[in-house]
């Protein structure tokens, strides 16, 4: 269980920005020069919260090199990626609309079909 | 299928000692094993792990679906089957297997694909599902199938390094629709032939199959279920995600659901079921 | 043991298609595979599934050690051999089934006791070792073995519904005799057959010790070096443990190493290494 | 990771005593009723610190039905049995001189020789 560990720090970081951990598995990482884990730093600077939308939204921008409609659809996830909070469905904590929190470990899943 | 079995003969008694010494299975829980009946769909990668030590445990009554023949592309993971095989059914291969261990399985081949006009049947027959097929298509269908005739489905998936495992349906969790109400977009979705998978990776979630499916046999509590485990061979993770519960709005499974019937799923999912491997060209 | 391959002829590429365009893998793995030879000591419910993914990945020389014959009682895990393969060899059942398998691989039934007396001989053969066997005497004289040939050992076991997997001897990690100094009192040490098993457990490890051992082939980083895998089937638990490092003091892989030979493991275990099924009487 | 998460609360609870979780597994949970999982809290009204060598001790004297000797040789676990402080062989910790914090998981393992 990855919970916030140290949420206190997280209001008092805004000026060094939201920390977490994104991750990519089963084949959503070719999207991202296979590279399965990724430690990036949110702007925080304006004040405003980061939630699952606007992370979304700042991949397509900043991380995601070509054909983005491999992850991203309607402004959300395409069908068949499976969102994770800290090892736990994105659904359970609000999707779209879940604020991130310091250190938090968002975890985007291709669903296997191979047998 | 057959008449229930009530006491365990000495053969029985001979071969499944080490397992009848567990409390948890004993003499009971061997009945159970052997008056339970699975059908698995998908004689690959998954369903020769997940076939063998159902066989071996004692279940009953194991189906074998699958409509393909053995190819030698296939021996890298497909590990019930053998060269001299190649070009004969694969279902009948896994049976021939199953029956050489454990020769008083009833163990039935069924050489054909399954879709929505054979699914209701044959699902209706069997306890359990195992979902070992290898596209999207088929999974909508077993899925819908399971929901409608109300039967746990175990549905395990590899690809690369990589391999994921749930159960769908059962004790009121989530079925396949809850987690994807959505199939994947078709240029989205990479099958073994084209994406290449490691022989083991399937080898090890085949075997956490069986190891659910002989839970729910025995009426022990399955760890799967709304919970799914992601293996990643390469670096050796090994972790359990909460999922969603069962959803009210689901299509099939919810509280008004407008798939009461089989639909068509190559149709839905815009995607065939019998993608053959294409040709490589590697030299 | 022979000449080194340099290329892949056409049936090599057809058969390892799906595992050649993983690129972790590719034709220098695959060459890599088929360059490499494994030992694995004991046929049991590790060694079966231990042999069958290995030999189907392309592992070019397999051995497979085990003094015992084939038993009723051995077919709810042991899933290579057959009802008709009882009274025979079990390195020799094995041996079969991976050459119905994989005619490409070379693989060697040695119908004997591992023991001091043979047991450098042998590992000195092999570049990787499985140790798949079921008592504390054997781990202890395999250890020392591997420690003193220098060969990565990747040891499995089971009992009940619990498997442990862990490698020793690779990469500066420990060895057995560093976690586990001291053998065991006779009297704590439980084996599968008063203890009993789940059949597909071992199934599960024995699947990731044949991954690691073909990460150790190709050389990517195996991930249960200095690390335990501890699999619960029953609570569906998978847990990776940190062990401890190599220990300066340790008596066989330490800086000034006491044992320089194989000793004596029966004595030093006060166990005997053939413990055979003591009869049941459950009814 | 159950690395320790709350040691303000460890140090300030010392009149409700120290809660840890104990596991017992490999078989040697065959020695404690069968039970996998016991969650204690150790008496710590005078003031001293619990390591897990008094740890051992309590359990011998508290859980230890019978046959204590398949379970302690010495003063401390017989040999075969490993001991893990929050996931990590407890050689890394200190042995026996570790001294156990709130909410600390020490599990003990039964080394499995079947196959
Ligand atoms: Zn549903
Ligand atoms: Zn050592």
């Amino acid at each position: 269980m990855a919970a916030p560990m140290d949420t206190l720090k997280s209001h008092e970081s805004g000026s060094d920005g939201l920390s977490i951990r994104l991750e990519f598995s089963g084949g959503a990482e070719l999207l991202f020069d296979k590279i399965k884990k990724h430690d990036i730093t949110l702007d925080t600077s304006n004040g405003s919260n980061w939630n699952i939308r606007r992370l979304i939204s700042w991949i397509k921008d900043n991380l995601l090199k070509e054909r983005p409609e491999l992850f991203v659809q309607n402004n959300t996830v395409r069908p068949g990626i499976l969102v994770l909070v800290n090892d736990a469905d994105w659904e359970l904590v609000g999707e779209l609309d879940y604020n991130l929190q310091a250190d938090d470990r968002i975890v985007f899943i291709s669903t296997l079909h191979g047998g | 299928l057959s008449r229930k079995k009530t006491k365990l003969d000495n053969a029985s008694i001979e071969r499944y000692c080490r397992q009848l010494i567990l409390p948890e299975i004993g003499v009971k829980g061997q009945l159970s094993l052997c008056n339970s009946s699975v059908l698995i769909v998908g004689a690959g990668g998954l369903g020769c792990p997940a076939a063998i030590y159902l066989a071996a445990a004692g279940i009953g009554h194991l189906g074998i679906v699958d409509y393909d023949a053995v190819e030698l592309g296939n021996l890298h993971r497909q590990v019930l089957h053998s060269e001299a095989g190649i070009g004969h059914s694969k279902s009948t291969s896994i049976s021939s297997s199953v029956s050489r261990l454990n020769s008083s399985v009833t163990c039935v081949p069924y050489h054909m694909q399954l879709d929505s006009s054979n699914a209701m049947d044959l699902v209706h027959k069997y306890d359990i599902v195992l979902d070992c097929t290898d596209n999207v298509a088929t999974r909508y269908l077993l899925n819908d199938a399971c929901v409608l005739a109300r039967k746990p489905l175990v549905s395990g998936s590899a690809l690369r390094f990589e391999g994921q495992l749930t159960v769908y349906s059962y004790e009121g969790g989530p079925c396949y629709r809850c987690l994807y109400p959505k199939p994947p977009p078709p240029e989205t979705v990479t099958n073994c032939s084209s994406g290449g998978v490691l022989g083991v990776v399937p080898g090890i979630i085949g075997c956490f199959q069986a190891l659910e499916a002989l839970k729910i046999a025995l009426g022990i509590s399955v760890s799967f279920s709304q919970k799914l485990l992601l293996v990643d061979g390469l670096d050796g993770s090994l972790r359990t995600i909460k999922l969603r519960p069962k959803q009210p709005g689901c299509a099939v499974c919810g509280t008004q659901p407008s798939v009461k019937n089989l639909i068509d799923y190559e149709q839905f999912c815009g995607a065939s079921a019998t993608d053959k491997c294409v040709s490589l060209h590697l030299l």
